[in-house]
């Protein structure tokens, strides 16, 4: 799906710049000014291969799934499957019964609140959530905790916007039920040490969650060699459609844990007196699946891993440096997030320029970037701002766009009169 | 920097940001707190994060004889909470509301201020300096965020008013 | 966006044959004939407009919506709000703030179950269904039951598959907390009496869940006039896209219950000490919505409006009555669901051959039917079969679809050689 | 009726819809319940709804001694069990599980049948009529239902076992 790359940099391996072009929306003016999307963490843009995976599904292929023998059901079964397996190789996980489709990563952290924590919990089991997390990983353990009486401890960050992990190390002794933790930071670009994390709650026999939005776009991911027990993302944040996301999950927790929602396909028998559940993942798919959206996120990950994960990762990081150097020499600036180990997006303010007016003022000059506080109030908290403005990353962007960012600002600062 | 940036359309910017809308942000009139209210309201825009309390002072004649506002926003719902309060003190409730309704509609596009002057004896006077946001769709929440806090003082209502 | 229709036929409001075209899923062959699909009930199909809808919202103008000032963030979010205006007006609800985004009837129904029953029910309360249901209106009953104890209470329905208002009468009266049933059942093609039984309900205070799921696609819908205080419905059913539905519901409801999944959007403040949730309807839209999915079932709704549900119902109901005629005169049938108020649909056996065999026979000649229990299983041990096959109209089906229908089981009493 | 049926592709159906496989469809073998069973499970396919129940009589000698089962399907899901029951009586459980293998191969294509004779010395016999399903891929879980409730029944497995 993806073109052959042509190799005019240095390093051929991070250069991405052939796979622009396999982007429609990026082809366009805003404001008389070539568009520059800095705003893939929000929602990443899709490559024309997704877009016509769609279009055709619904062209030729639609019917919907499972239930019926007709040529169009089944092929409709087909691709939603392959779409499955597509995305089970791209997280590497056991099989493809660990994958669950859902509507997103909110969804899939609500399915394991309410699925797999709620029906154990009692009042004081503590949930283990972190500062940096985006409210999708924060709002439904409160939800949890209004319904169960548990509550919710917080490992605190620093400064650079990475984990306390002296206190991390005292309070995953502290009997904690789960421990929700997201991999990269959505607001700060913090890349959690998941590993050691998920190494300790082990010790203390703490199942985890990692809410991976952030890092399934960014960077190979092995939900094998990670060995959590649950893993979040979006179809959206990584070159999918909209409304559908995954939620890996190991086998032995999914056998467990009671459907989430109930509807036709997720039970083989229904009797009013009582109903058999169906076989893994189908359990937990309750309804008419998002097919399209299913087929959709396969066509994604087929794109991301016909470029190759790493090479995206490659680019992004190098991408990133170069992003962090040209805005530290913004007179005015302050960068939020400046932890070691960083992935795709830089937050920042400049002068007292409040983030909305900077956003204004750059999306005036075709620079698209989030301000706000991008689902992380408590961040936001911690560093005493009202919001940020956050420049993201994906592998369609390159140095221009980072320049035409930078330029943008010069603007601002001359609107603001500074 | 590999390309210059036209100043085209710089013109539109410049009227949004009018010196009157970046003073008033950069020292908003009536911030703080009011020791004698007795009508409050809370704004929020989830849009960005914009955020603002508002205290009214409301005679037996239902006058208003004082108003504030704390919080922190944006430079748009800053001069605009700066700005309204300014403006209504002294108004009636009634003619507040009145005056919130003409400003809403004139920064949302439905109204012109022209129509309004004709139609409703309303002068917006200085406030017609936040007409700039009409090019702006995205940020007529932050211009209209004050005065949609207004309304739900006035009218005594218990959740935050929202611009959503 | 439909085509403007040629007037062939004698009545020229019900001729939809030039909108035919407009579904390019259609012109193809299946198995070397002319596809000829009546499978809509298990999913509709989309005319090029909504298929073009969600790839131009791709192209041009993708961005997360509610949380970006840029210009493609604000074009995404006009789009997605325009889609909920549209839906709002085509189902005449008093108010945007009523029109929540689900991912389809099954996650609608299960909000209600959870968000608005759960919390205030008790061991031994009853929650009134019918006999009808699809397991989307079942199980998600079933699992409340398990968390509170509560009973299922089932109306039961005679041989032509009406329901037992005798009975219902009863049952209404026996102190139940919510009634949801079917507006329209899936496997008999019943539609019930919707007003008399939400007026019945009403006399008793019981609230009504009514699950429109095939309703909506095949009549016009007026939750005004029905009152009733829940409506739960499918896009993929409506020609729309999959992964995406919605929930109609009574404002002052909504109000009260508490939200159903956490996360982003649908929240004002987050603190880890509580948390504000934002207005009506966003409560109940955690997390990134199903944007392109709203936006296509925006221009369903928009595609179906401008042919005019009065004409496309006048269509279907004249077809339906082609149809059961032309099946009545096929020796060894049996019609499952005579009911007297029929949409859409009807269900059948052949002789004794397995309704999956006749499934496999017809598509073979091209012909896509449904075969099986059409999760509804309670409605196939209510008439002792194991399944039925089912053939259902949609807008775009005509005489020749029935005649080749009719045609095809010819084939199949051949094949099993009777 | 306004076009006539083509027959162009009526072979294929005739292949799926062999004699034996019919008169195995409308007269069962083994259909029923076994007095005297060792092993039993179910087998459930949601697709259609098809469900059977298998019994087996596995005596000391780890032979299958008896079978049998009940339940209600399509033509293919009960001629396949009918023939089934016929085919493994006498055999060792090892046996049937490889003959089970087998034939889930053949009619998924993932193993020609000329390819087992020689491999692995499996002769499918009658139970050849059941590779016409190979072109009705929708078809195949009707076709295996019974031997992968064999496997069950054989590995003592609690849950019915699913085609999905
Ligand atoms: C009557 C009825 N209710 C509920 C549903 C469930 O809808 P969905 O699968 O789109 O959630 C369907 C369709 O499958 C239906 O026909
Ligand atoms: C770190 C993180 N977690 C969770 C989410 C929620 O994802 P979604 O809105 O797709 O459900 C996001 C994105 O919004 C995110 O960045």
């Amino acid at each position: 799906m993806s073109k052959p790359l042509q190799t005019v940099k240095s390093d051929p391996h991070v250069d991405l710049s052939a796979c622009r072009t396999d982007f429609p929306v990026l082809a366009q003016e805003i404001n008389g000014e070539p568009l520059v999307y800095l705003d893939s963490a929000a929602s990443a843009q899709q490559p024309e291969s997704v877009i016509d995976a769609v279009a055709e599904y619904h062209r030729h292929n639609h019917a919907n799934v499972h239930r019926g023998v007709h040529t169009l059901s089944h092929r409709a079964t087909e691709a939603y499957e392959a779409a499955r397996d597509a995305i089970a190789g791209f997280i590497n996980a056991r099989s493809r019964r660990e994958v669950v489709f859902t509507s997103g990563t909110t969804e899939s952290i609500n399915l394991v609140a309410q699925s797999f924590c709620r029906p154990g919990l009692k009042r004081g089991d503590r949930i283990l959530l972190s500062q940096l997390e985006h409210h999708s990983n924060i709002v439904p353990w409160q939800l949890l905790c209004e319904q169960t009486g548990a509550e919710l401890l917080v490992v605190p960050i620093d400064e650079r916007g990475e984990l306390d992990l002296v206190t991390f190390n005292r309070q995953i002794e502290s009997g904690v039920k789960i421990l929700a933790i997201a991999h990269v930071s959505n607001a700060l670009g913090t890349v959690l040490p998941a590993q050691e994390l998920i190494r300790r709650a082990q010790q203390h026999g703490v199942p985890v969650l990692l809410d991976g939005a952030q890092a399934v776009p960014h960077m190979p991911v092995d939900v094998q060699a990670l060995d959590c027990d649950f893993y979040a993302f979006s179809g959206h944040k990584m070159c999918g459609p909209t409304g559908i996301g995954i939620l890996y999950a190991r086998e032995q927790h999914l056998e467990r844990m009671p459907p989430y929602q109930g509807g036709g396909d997720m039970i083989l028998e229904v009797r009013f007196e009582g109903t058999t559940y169906n076989d893994l993942p189908y359990k937990f798919e309750a309804g008419t699946p998002n097919i399209s959206g299913a087929i959709g996120l396969g066509a994604a990950v087929r794109y991301l891993t016909g470029i190759g994960m790493e090479r995206i990762a490659a680019h992004e990081s190098e991408l990133l440096r170069y992003m962090t150097e040209r805005l530290s020499e913004v007179p005015g600036i302050r960068l939020i997030g400046t932890a070691r180990q960083k992935a795709s997006l830089q937050s920042f303010l400049l002068d007292d320029i409040h983030p909305h007016d900077l956003g204004t003022i750059v999306d005036h000059q075709g620079v698209a970037i989030r301000t706000g506080h991008h689902c992380a109030m408590p961040v936001m908290d911690f560093f005493g701002v009202p919001g940020t403005a956050r420049a993201s990353l994906a592998l369609y962007n390159n140095r221009d766009d980072v320049d035409r960012l930078v330029a943008s600002l010069t603007k601002a600062k001359e609107i603001f009169g500074r | 920097m590999n390309r210059a940036m036209s100043d085209l359309s710089t013109g539109e910017l410049r009227d949004l940001y009018r010196e009157l809308i970046l003073d008033h942000a950069r020292s908003p009139r009536h911030f703080g707190k009011l020791p004698a209210l007795t009508h409050s309201a809370e704004g929020l825009n989830p849009l960005c994060g914009d955020k603002l309390k508002l205290y009214l002072q409301i005679d037996d004649d239902d006058r208003i004889s004082d108003a504030a506002f704390e919080g922190s926003g944006c430079a748009i719902s800053v001069a605009s909470a700066s700005l309204m309060t300014d403006a209504i003190i002294g108004m009636r409730t009634g003619e507040a509301l009145d005056f919130a309704k003409a400003l809403i509609g004139a920064v949302t596009g439905r109204i012109s201020s022209e129509d309004l002057g004709e139609d409703s004896q309303i002068e917006l006077g200085k406030l017609q300096a936040l007409q700039g946001v009409r090019e702006f769709p995205s940020r007529v929440k932050c211009a209209t965020l004050a005065w949609h806090a207004m309304n739900s003082a006035i009218r005594q209502e218990q959740r935050p008013a929202s611009t959503e």
